[in-house]
């Protein structure tokens, strides 16, 4: 059930040294805020699982939080190469980070089979890929009606799940409008479920059948305006395009990071 | 309108859009593919469906979107699905005629590699599992194309022509075209037809009938047969009936030209939906 | 692409005897019209799919259209038997009907599987189920990654698949809202598409991410007003529940089954 | 109140809401369930999350549905999934806490037939198929209930008492309670604890430790031992502390005659929402 938290209280209480943990946006809505406060907090050796790593992943591997990235497309989105990532793979700096690599489409499946307390997700995938040579997480099974051979990956479950959305109603219960990407799945297979929300409302306005993630489907919400910047919260505010094109200046270096670490996380205006 | 008058990747561009059919329904990577595909419903198939893997269906973006997931692509949609319900339902469940991908590294096969550069690729024998163990360079991965490839009902691959692009083998095969032997499609009927066109700043190459080895079908205005030579990895060959293509209309680069101008005008801007 | 045409013509040129046809609606939106007509033009030897046969399947079993159900729930909900699909599974009458019969879970899965273009669903399901030893259709397969056992059945693909939905533009996009069952799953699924609507508007007003199927995923598009009663269309009317409790009269003797058919549905009102 | 002033009925119904925790997620069955979890929902539990498999989501029904998707539930629910998504993700997900379920047939292990009576069922050996391939009476089929009994985390069972419905062994397994030999969840880590209360309108049973065949734990006020014995099919066993069910309160009993009062009036109107 939902306790209304503050972000620092909600990931103090939520995330441990070690955890695998989903970030979750689909360049919608990503929860930078939360990234940033578990920098604050610095949590070490976590397992970080996200289909596309994005900035708020370059800068939790450049802050020594990482010690395994689980992904399908690394990248500063229109941009170019995620540096920090880079670095900690090829070079362990600030630390090694492992990598498991799939496509979107095995990622996708396997939030789903998550959310479906399945123990794999099953889908017609890496057909001719080498990517089944390079992670044996990627396995093979046959359809038992058509003898058809299928991909199989393991279900998702993050001990922790952090999205962020844009309103919460007073009961706890969450709207997500939009790219909705895999956040609902995040929510559902995720031992524990922290909430970023950019307002908590009278009444979410939703929809039929819109997607709200119940009070009692989450475990901690905290009211951050603003916190899904530099990516964006439809409704509330836009992409800040410039900031994406910004952050490939500043995590060239390990110098500008380290430096944009001190001076906007830790001791800045960061959320 | 002369060669003069408009650029190699605007010729790249609109000979993109071209290959796309009013009607359809096209699945859209980020950069090269969504420009060209954007161009396309902006002139010839204002009624092209296109999807991308955030989730929007039937989105006409005003601006190209920088990400997968910019604001306008939603906004301008018809509806916008989960990313799993995109995976499974739209592209799994055969609704996408056309997937539209651009690509790092592409071989005579048609396999794309947009996972690793290897720091010393073994000229034959060629091994994705090597590459990957001895990188060069990291690439972003593979993203939606994997399975684009294999799901959609057919393929258009968009890249820039050079040595370092075309090679005669990929180092990793991200994405599957028709294999490392041009084979790896036969009997497979749960699967599309792959790679159909590959549209580069030079050229247009298609797969040969039974081989799947990519050919040069039409030059584009200006470009020699020595200059594509010169920027494919591996001896390629040229159709017998090799075409010019049309060079662009008027119409088309000044699409073209409006709809990058309005995209920078609103992704300079310190933020931008 | 989605074509507008009448009711009449799109069953007449969409149904053939001896197709599998999915009419759906989960209790909301049954599409008794298009059922109705089907009756009319008196096609033969279908393999009908759906969840809960309802009053539409006891009617067209009833009819003699049918030689083969496949269903998971068949009654007259909240009041007692389906005495036509009875008559025709214990009697033959008016002509034999094979079943298979399956769980919710299972068929809202094998729809799932079959809007998702595979082969098969993956479920945790039939777990000491005797369902599992009278339907060849339930099959075992084993998690490459746990060994946990799960169930499978094949994926849904009908021939047709048939659905009311509140309307559609004018383009041929069409909205549903409420309660959508597995229909959106029978549209994609389905080889052809049969939607009939309340009504035609210039704008669905739909929300972001209503339930949605562009024009493209359809085929036929025919106005029915009053097409889902005696079910309901919500925001247009509400469920006969009384001509529920009534069917139970009129269709426990093939007599008066035959008399509402004949005054009913091949010369009366029945839309 | 004296047992003069309410029902068998109302007992059970009563017994059955009771059973039913505030704050708990319930997947209701149609019928007796339905009628329980909502005066549940109207009594004690004002917080009590009631699920359909419609899929409505923490619906708050003014009357009774009379099917399992009424439109009243859809309008006072938080949200309405697809059917797809209520199985896998809310039901398989793990997000029920108690699936409350009705029955034709329950067996001494709380198995659930809702799918034959045979027309000869063997007195010993029962056999499923056997059952299947000679019905004397078609039922309805197993709905939700066979994956609601393994995925919720328990189960709550509630029906009228007979030796009819209380049988040794069911002719036909449609839904696990805890198998013909009482040990089929025995191991079974990734299914939920099965029937944890059956309530019927003459007392409440629960599983035994270990054994799992269901014993009386609480005869309801006024009912005798022999009652229960004559109305169940196999030699019952009473709880050694056997308990005697609370009377119902004046505001339950006017709770439930109000709920059926607006759910009569509404469903005898010629169209009722």
């Amino acid at each position: 059930m939902a306790v209304f938290t503050t972000l620092s209280q909600a990931i103090a209480d939520g995330v441990r040294d070690g955890h695998t943990i989903a970030l979750e946006g689909f360049t919608h809505l990503i929860p930078f805020a939360a990234g940033h406060e578990i920098i604050r907090q610095q949590r070490r050796n976590l397992t970080l699982i996200r289909m596309t790593p994005d900035l708020i992943y370059d800068q939790l591997v450049g802050a020594g939080c990482v010690s395994k990235l689980v992904f399908s497309w690394g990248g500063n989105p229109g941009v170019g190469s995620l540096h920090r990532v880079r670095d900690a793979i090829e070079h362990s700096y600030p630390r090694p980070v492992e990598i498991e690599e799939h496509s979107h489409a095995a990622m996708a499946n396997a939030y789903e089979a998550g959310a479906s307390g399945l123990p794999m997700a099953v889908f017609r995938g890496y057909v001719g890929s080498d990517l089944k040579d390079v992670n044996p997480n990627i396995k093979t099974i046959f359809c038992p009606f058509t003898g058809e051979e299928l991909a199989a990956v393991p279900a998702i479950k993050p001990d922790i799940g952090i999205i962020h959305a844009q309103k919460a109603d007073k009961a706890g219960n969450v709207l997500l409008e939009g790219i909705v990407g895999v956040q609902k799945e995040v929510a559902l297979s995720s031992r524990h479920c922290i909430v970023t929300v950019e307002e908590i409302v009278d009444d979410l306005g939703a929809g039929p059948n819109s997607c709200v993630l119940p009070a009692w489907s989450v475990d901690a919400i905290a009211t951050v305006p603003g916190g899904a910047s530099p990516s964006y919260a439809q409704g509330y505010y836009p992409r800040n395009n410039s900031y994406y094109k910004e952050w490939d200046g500043i995590s060239r270096s390990r110098e500008t990071f380290n430096k944009w670490l001190d001076e906007q996380v830790f001791n800045g205006d960061a959320l | 309108m002369s060669t003069e008058q408009y650029s190699a990747a605007e010729m790249m561009t609109i000979t993109a859009a071209r290959a796309l059919h009013n009607g359809s329904t096209c699945f859209v990577g980020i950069g090269l593919p969504s420009e060209a595909a954007n161009l396309a419903r902006l002139s010839h198939a204002p009624d092209i469906t296109l999807i991308y893997e955030s989730g929007t269906i039937e989105t006409k973006p005003r601006v190209l979107p920088l990400s997968i997931g910019d604001g306008e692509l939603c906004e301008s949609a018809l509806t916008t699905v989960s990313v799993p319900e995109m995976f499974r339902y739209w592209l799994q469940g055969g609704h996408i005629d056309v997937g539209f991908l651009g690509t790092a590294q592409i071989d005579r096969y048609a396999n794309l590699n947009t996972t690793v550069i290897a720091a010393n690729h073994p000229a034959e024998g060629a091994d994705g599992a090597h590459s990957y163990a001895n990188p060069k360079v990291r690439l972003p991965g593979g993203g939606g194309a994997p399975e684009i490839s294999t799901n959609a009902k057919e393929v258009i691959v968009t890249l820039k022509h050079s040595v370092r692009t075309f090679v005669k083998d990929v180092d990793f095969v991200t994405t599957l075209g028709f294999g490392r032997d041009g084979q790896a499609r036969r009997g497979r009927k749960t699967i599309g037809k792959g790679p159909v066109m590959v549209i580069t700043d030079l050229c247009i190459l298609r797969p040969e009938p039974e081989t799947n080895e990519l050919i040069v079908v039409s030059l584009h205005p200006g470009v020699t047969r020595e200059q594509v030579t010169e920027a494919t990895g591996w001896d390629v060959r040229f159709a017998d009936a090799l075409q010019t293509t049309d060079l662009p209309s008027q119409r088309e680069i000044e699409v073209l030209r409006e709809l990058k101008r309005v995209t920078a005008e609103a992704h300079n801007k310190t933020e931008s939906a």
